[in-house]
């Protein structure tokens, strides 16, 4: 094992052996070990969305035709440090009225929620915090308890705008969940397993190849789980003022700030285990580090289709961005589990090309299904105009002056 | 090692806790949460019986049997939460001695 | 006291006070806070039971759906429950001397099991995993039908859940 | 490629028909477009599955013995279990095989029969046939065909139909083969009453429902015999057991002095009957020709009486049971022989005298079928198989083709504003010039029919059956299938010469124009096969063209034998008479009609026979003779006997007698015992009741937590002292 193929695993090795010679119990050293993972983790991905946070603001004001942050350091490099120090040195407040418990405890379960994620994520074929054999459940059920935080943001800062925010968050969360949950149910039943480590191992052909329209659907839901533009109506500022976060201040929305972008970074993660195949790629399985790499490309670019979504579409209405969900995304999602059950059963198993064929034109054949009949509903309901366009007011100032002359 | 009688007696308190709240509460959602707490407390039973006894046989009854009471918790919970808001559009109260009678 | 014992207690503890706590909280919102805490233990003594299955699904399917419609009741019934003034029955006393009798006539009945005292096994690979559980659960000659009728509860429990919590207009009955 | 999952896929067969039913009943009825294509796309995917899985049929070695298939448990019965399952074997795989082709080509034709794209018509109502409807054009308006109001309906239950059919042809045993078959019915029923405004329309669809079914009742009673006595309704377990069948063959059944096998043969043979439209039953089948002509084609040769045929030659094991090539035929055989031989003549013989396309037609498949299954009772087991391939395709052909005049001929009707009977062939003439390619492939189709020789798919099947009965040494049998062969042919004759030869006889006929593409490939597509589908299963012994041809069809149905196949050698008489009957009956019939030139001439084959003619046109008066000796009896029974005396006399005379009896004791049981005894005690149990109650609904305060700390008291208390009990003893 060589540290520059395998760095996590030789630096493991390296320190149980060091703490054995101690003296030191083994399951002690095992718990020690854990810890120090988890914290590592931990810290290490909260350093690393400082750096997302900047980059995302810069790339958001490329989209938008103007520099983005560009005065602390190089490129604006610091502006994020700079904020975390303002954010840190701000007072602690706790609106009178509030309900103490809930309104402190929300922020720090946003956080963890997320976090939680990253314990069963497969990062390279050695690096992988915990390889439970649930580990997809586990993903869904984790992110159960974000909503509780924001129920709980909502209802502890006694507030009609936060509750508000809360009550339509969670609507639009629970929602999404139903078509991610049963498209998450096509990847565990290509591979036969929840684990992710196998769901990543069976991915010799990456799934969103075998299932297109399962990840299409997938990649939605995430953007609406994360509650960004085109689905940021949690904090649609010209309705809700702020959403659930409207009485968090300092560092306690600093909090929430970082869940948002650690959310999206995490689900830009997860797809890219889930459907690009993970660590997958050459040389991966025998120079484990170059694992890490491909997974961080992959992640990347799915980051960048996430914010050039973002900076480029209007938000939805809340009565459409339900109609997609109920109407749209959830029967497609039971139509596209049925549809590749059904042909994964009937074609040979294994990687041959009339199976990887045969499920990607049931894919297509499926998508144009769906288009149509999301194209003829669109055109049977006309969307509500208040007035036509208006003639405008510039012509015919143009013309009066021209009758006087006329006169 | 831990003995069977320690998850009894976790799950005997449980249910004992769960029962009292079912029986003292006024609000009828905590009536509710003292009904789940009892699921639980069956299900602790359910699952330390399965793993002490029949888990090595391949004998998977305690599991379906957990499987077929968080269901019925799920179902209930939804109903249950349903009528309860139902009866406080049409009564404004929720308080479970007050909705004594079998009338809308 | 092996560490696994350690564990157990402590979460046992956090079990019973946070159940507790859901009984006597006075404000409903907190007494849900509690309830949730309690289900996240029984999570835990799940995974001790080398059930991480139903660990997870026990998050996944009280803390994620369960508690967070409870705490949706509670908030949209706020109204009518005032948090002040006594949250507990007038018979509050006779209810206690009852769960009382009950526990000692539990204690009484199954003092002397001789199941009470089995240590387990360690658990074979094989039946660790949950596959098996899923081939149980549908074949027809095993848990088909129980599955299919709990399939079948769930269904008619949302069709009655959307029935009557659906809001009539007014003057359209 | 050979990984296909074969089970998997046979499973799935029905299964396509059936989900565009749903889709189309159920979500997408108010599209037409979207209707035909499901309903399209559900018959391609199954058409898709069908012959993949007849490819491995036909590359499968030792088919018969070890079916591709598989089975489940179905329903627990006692300690075992009722299976069902699907399984693909010989007979399967050629029915399959020309199932797939017939319904999809329907399928197809059916678009254009129903005049998809063209207008809605201004008087149509749904239950009624287009009318028409006016368009103007260029200043001018004419009359075209409207659209059928009822599109989307009919591709609906035409799917349904081939889902039975697909359904009843992959089942491997008789519980799901039962279920397509019944499906089948209804279907048949909905579809045959389409059009069901038309009073005559639901005349028909009340009778082929209700003579289908009398067959139906006896076939289930065969069904549960065979179950009762076996344990099972699996064919192959039943079929290839000796033990099984030995045992069926040598108990006598307490009927007739029958054995077991030969009395269960008759009765499921009964329902052939009834399906298949044999002697007693077959009034059916003629008047459903009410139902559009595509579900004619459907019945006649894709489905229904296909499966008729289909079950019987399923049970040729038992209807044989006990009888080997060259014994004296078994009683159970002898009825099924005489019965398929009478019926084969006495339909060729109405055939000849009707005038109305279609009926023609449904004369010739009754009588077609009398001929397989003549065959199936003198044991001819393969010659019947293979006539009912070959005769699905040419039957097929021939009813799309009459649809397809009769489309034309409505055309011309409609053009001119001509009010005729566009089925009625006196009205037709020379549409052969109008119509080309109807016109072939109809006389493709009708040599095929009439067994021109060496060329058409008919000859060979048609005269495998003849030398079957002539080795086989059955002279009456061959004789009355020489003749009807004969009246075949001069029916077929006369069909074609009057529709497509000679001149117009009506203004309609000579505007009748050639229909769209859409109908006339699947007519092309079923001509290829109704001459080349003969060509599979040429003798070995046929002189000259034996010795090129590999015999394959025998060699691959042989299989399904108990026995060795009929190995008698090849005469040349039959093949003589086969050739002598069909071109003689050809050219008798073109002599006789090529002068019927005006509408209003009498027959002339009329002015020949005489009264035997309209004995014949009116098809030996059995519709009134049942209508006499059955149903006017049942009628005055239930009126006069039922209605009258037993209800209203007898029943109803006792009635009021007890009533009066029961009156006058109610009085004295009254004022002697109830007031003064009844009355006293039962108030004061009322009362009583009263003041407990008032007691005890102290307890009942409607308090849920209340009630549940009783219980909870009363269940602890109650388990101590059992508890307490259970030590203390």
């Amino acid at each position: 094992m060589s540290f520059i193929a395998d760095p996590i695993p030789f630096i493991i090795t390296w320190l149980t052996r060091t703490m054995t010679s101690w003296g030191w119990p083994s399951e002690i050293v095992t718990v020690i070990l854990y810890v120090l993972g988890a914290l590592l983790l931990t810290v290490g991905a909260m350093v690393f969305t400082t750096m997302l946070i900047w980059a995302e603001r810069k790339i958001g004001g490329r989209f938008q035709d103007r520099p983005g942050p560009n005065r602390v350091g190089p490129w604006g490099i610091f502006q994020t440090i700079a904020d975390m120090l303002k954010i840190f040195t701000k007072e602690f407040i706790t609106p009178v009225g509030a309900d103490k418990v809930p309104y402190n405890l929300a922020p720090v379960l946003a956080v963890a929620a997320v976090l939680c994620v990253w314990a069963v994520l497969p990062f390279s074929k050695t690096v992988f915090g915990s390889n439970i054999g649930v580990g997809l459940l586990f993903l869904i059920a984790v992110g159960g308890l974000g909503e509780v935080a924001i129920i709980l943001a909502g209802f502890g800062s006694n507030n009609k705008y936060a509750l508000l925010g809360a009550f339509r968050a969670v609507a639009q969360l629970l929602s999404y969940e139903v078509p991610m949950v049963i498209v998450l149910l096509i990847p565990v039943m290509l591979t036969g397993s929840m684990g992710m480590n196998d769901i990543v191992a069976a991915q010799k052909i990456p799934f969103i190849v075998l299932a297109p329209v399962a990840g299409m659907i997938f990649f939605t839901s995430l953007i609406a789980e994360n509650g960004r533009a085109p689905f940021d109506l949690i904090e649609a500022d010209s309705e809700l003022v702020a959403g659930y976060n409207i009485e968090y201040s300092g560092l306690k929305f600093g909090f929430f700030f970082v869940a948002d972008f650690l959310h999206a970074f995490t689900s830009a993660l997860i797809f890219a285990t889930l459907f690009l195949g993970g660590w997958q790629g050459p040389g991966a399985t025998n120079i484990p580090i170059l694992g890490f790499i491909y997974l961080l490309i992959k992640t990347a670019l799915v980051y960048f289709v996430m914010l050039a979504l973002r900076f480029s579409l209007p938000r939805f209405r809340i009565d459409q961005m339900m109609n997609l969900n109920w109407k749209f995304l959830t029967p497609l999602a039971l139509f596209t589990f049925m549809t590749t059950a059904v042909v994964n059963k009937v074609l040979p198993a294994g990687e041959n090309l009339l199976r990887i064929g045969g499920l990607l034109a049931v894919n297509v054949v499926l998508w144009l299904i769906a288009n149509w009949a999301m194209s003829s509903y669109m055109v049977r309901i006309p969307r509500p105009v208040v007035s036509g366009p208006r003639p405008v007011a510039v012509g015919e100032k143009k013309q009066a002056p021209k009758e006087e002359v006329a006169s | 090692m831990i003995p069977l009688s320690w998850y009894l007696i976790l799950s005997g308190l449980l249910f004992l806790i769960g029962l009292l709240a079912v029986l003292i509460r006024k609000n009828s959602i905590g009536i509710l949460m003292g009904i789940e707490l009892i699921l639980n407390a069956a299900n602790i039973n359910l699952l330390a019986f399965w793993r002490y006894l029949y888990a090595n046989s391949g004998d998977h009854r305690g599991q379906m049997f957990v499987i077929v009471v968080f269901v019925v918790a799920a179902a209930e919970a939804a109903v249950g939460l349903a009528m309860i808001i139902s009866a406080y559009r049409r009564k404004n109260t929720i308080v479970a001695n007050e909705i004594n009678e079998l009338k809308g | 006291m092996s560490p696994q014992q350690f564990f157990f207690i402590i979460t046992a503890v956090v079990i019973l006070v946070s159940a507790l706590m859901t009984v006597i909280t006075r404000k409903m919102m907190h007494s849900a806070l509690w309830f949730v805490l309690a289900l996240l233990g029984v999570a835990v003594i799940f995974a001790l039971l080398e059930a991480s299955f139903f660990a997870v699904v026990q998050v996944l399917v009280y803390v994620g759906a369960i508690a967070i419609l409870i705490i949706f009741s509670v908030m949209l019934t706020r109204k009518a429950m005032e948090d002040t003034g006594s949250q507990v029955n007038k018979t509050w006393v006779i209810s206690l001397l009852i769960v009382n009798l009950t526990a000692i006539g539990g204690f009484l009945a199954f003092r002397s099991w001789e199941v009470l005292g089995t240590f387990p096994t360690a658990l074979m690979a094989e039946h660790y995993d949950i596959g098996e559980l899923g081939m149980a659960l549908i074949d027809p000659e095993r848990f088909a039908l129980p599955f299919e009728v709990t399939s079948i509860l769930l269904l008619a429990a949302l069709v009655g859940a959307i029935y009557i919590a659906f809001q009539r207009k007014e003057g359209k009955k | 490629m050979n990984t296909f999952n074969y089970p998997l896929i046979i499973w799935l067969l029905p299964v396509p028909p059936l989900l565009a039913f749903a889709l189309i009943v159920l979500l997408i009825n108010k599209s037409k477009k979207a209707s035909h294509w499901t309903a399209l796309g559900g018959a391609g995917l199954s058409f898709i599955g069908a012959m993949v899985v007849f490819i491995k049929a036909i590359g499968t070695s030792a088919l018969a013995k070890n079916p591709i298939g598989s089975s489940l448990n179905w329903l627990p019965t006692g300690n075992t279990w009722l299976k069902i399952g699907t399984a693909v074997d010989p007979l399967s795989a050629i029915t399959l095989f020309f199932v797939a082709w017939t319904i999809l080509m329907i399928f197809i034709y059916s678009v254009g029969y129903h005049n998809y794209g063209q207008p809605k018509g201004d008087n149509d109502h749904p239950g009624l046939p287009p009318q028409g409807a006016v368009i103007s054009e260029h200043g001018h308006s004419h009359r075209v065909p409207s659209i059928e109001p009822m599109y989307s309906r009919f591709f609906a239950l035409i799917s349904l139909f081939a889902f039975a059919m697909y359904m009843l042809v992959v089942s491997d045993n008789l519980l799901t083969l039962y279920i397509g078959w019944e499906v089948m019915g209804l279907c048949s029923y909905l579809l045959i009453g389409f059009w069901y405004a038309k009073d005559s329309v639901r005349k028909a669809a009340v009778k082929a429902f209700i003579t289908t079914r009398i067959g139906d009742v006896f076939m289930l009673l065969g069904i549960a015999g065979l179950y009762s006595i076996t344990g099972t309704l699996n064919f192959h377990e039943i079929f290839s057991n000796p033990l099984i069948m030995k045992g069926l063959t040598e108990t006598i059944s307490p009927v007739f002095g029958l054995s077991w096998a030969g009395l269960i043969g008759l009765l499921v043979f009964i329902g052939t009957v009834g399906k298949s439209a044999q002697f007693p039953l077959h009034v059916w089948l003629p008047d459903a020709m009410e139902g559009p002509t595509p579900v004619s084609a459907m019945i006649h040769a894709a489905t229904m009486v296909s499966a008729g045929v289909y079950l019987s030659l399923r049970f040729f094991p038992l209807i044989s049971a006990g009888w080997q090539p060259g014994e004296a035929l078994t009683p159970t055989m002898t009825v099924v022989a005489v019965i398929g031989a009478f019926t084969a003549l006495f339909a060729a013989s109405i055939a000849i005298a009707q005038n109305d396309i279609k009926r023609v037609l449904a004369y010739s498949t009754i009588s077609q079928l009398g001929y397989m299954v003549a065959a199936i009772g003198i044991g001819a087991y393969t010659a019947a198989a293979f006539h009912l391939f070959t005769h699905a395709f040419f039957k097929a052909l021939l009813f799309l083709g009459s649809g397809s005049v009769i489309h034309g001929m409505e055309h011309g009707s409609l053009h001119i504003g001509e009010h005729i009977d566009a089925q009625d062939m006196r009205n037709m003439g020379g549409l052969g010039k109008k119509m080309p390619v109807t016109f072939w492939t109809f006389v493709v189709g009708g040599l095929a029919l009439s067994g021109f020789p060496l060329i058409t798919a008919g000859f060979w099947s048609k005269d495998e059956i003849l030398s079957g009965a002539f080795n086989s040494a059955h002279m009456a049998i061959f004789v009355v299938l020489a003749i009807s062969a004969l009246l075949t042919a001069i029916y077929t004759a006369r069909q074609l010469t009057m529709v497509f030869l000679s001149v117009p006889r009506t203004e309609s006929a000579s505007h009748a124009s050639e229909n769209k593409t859409v109908m006339t490939v699947p007519l092309a597509v079923l001509a290829f096969f109704a001459i080349c589908a003969g060509w599979v299963g040429i003798p070995q012994e046929f002189p000259l063209l034996g010795k090129i041809s590999s015999g394959w069809l025998q060699g691959f149905l042989d299989s399904m034998l108990p026995f060795k196949g009929e190995a008698a050698g090849h005469s040349l008489i039959p093949l003589m008479t086969s050739l002598g009957v069909s071109l003689g009956g050809l050219l008798i019939g073109w002599l006789i009609y090529r002068r019927y030139k005006e509408a209003n001439q009498v027959d002339p084959l009329r002015l020949g026979l005489g009264p035997v003619y309209s004995l014949l046109q009116n098809k030996y008066w059995i519709d009134e003779f049942y209508s006499l000796a059955f149903i006017r009896p049942a009628y005055w029974f239930a009126e006069k006997v039922s209605y009258e005396f037993i209800d209203k006399k007898l029943i109803d005379g006792i009635l009021h007698g007890i009533a009066r009896i029961g009156l006058w004791l109610g009085k004295i049981l009254r004022f002697g015992l109830d007031l003064p005894v009844v009355n006293g005690a039962g108030d004061g149990i009322a009362t009583g009741t009263k003041k407990s109650g008032k007691l005890f609904s102290r307890l009942q305060n409607g308090k849920v937590q209340h009630y549940m700390g009783l219980a909870v008291l009363l269940l602890v208390i109650t388990g101590m002292i059992v508890i307490y009990l259970a030590a203390a003893f």
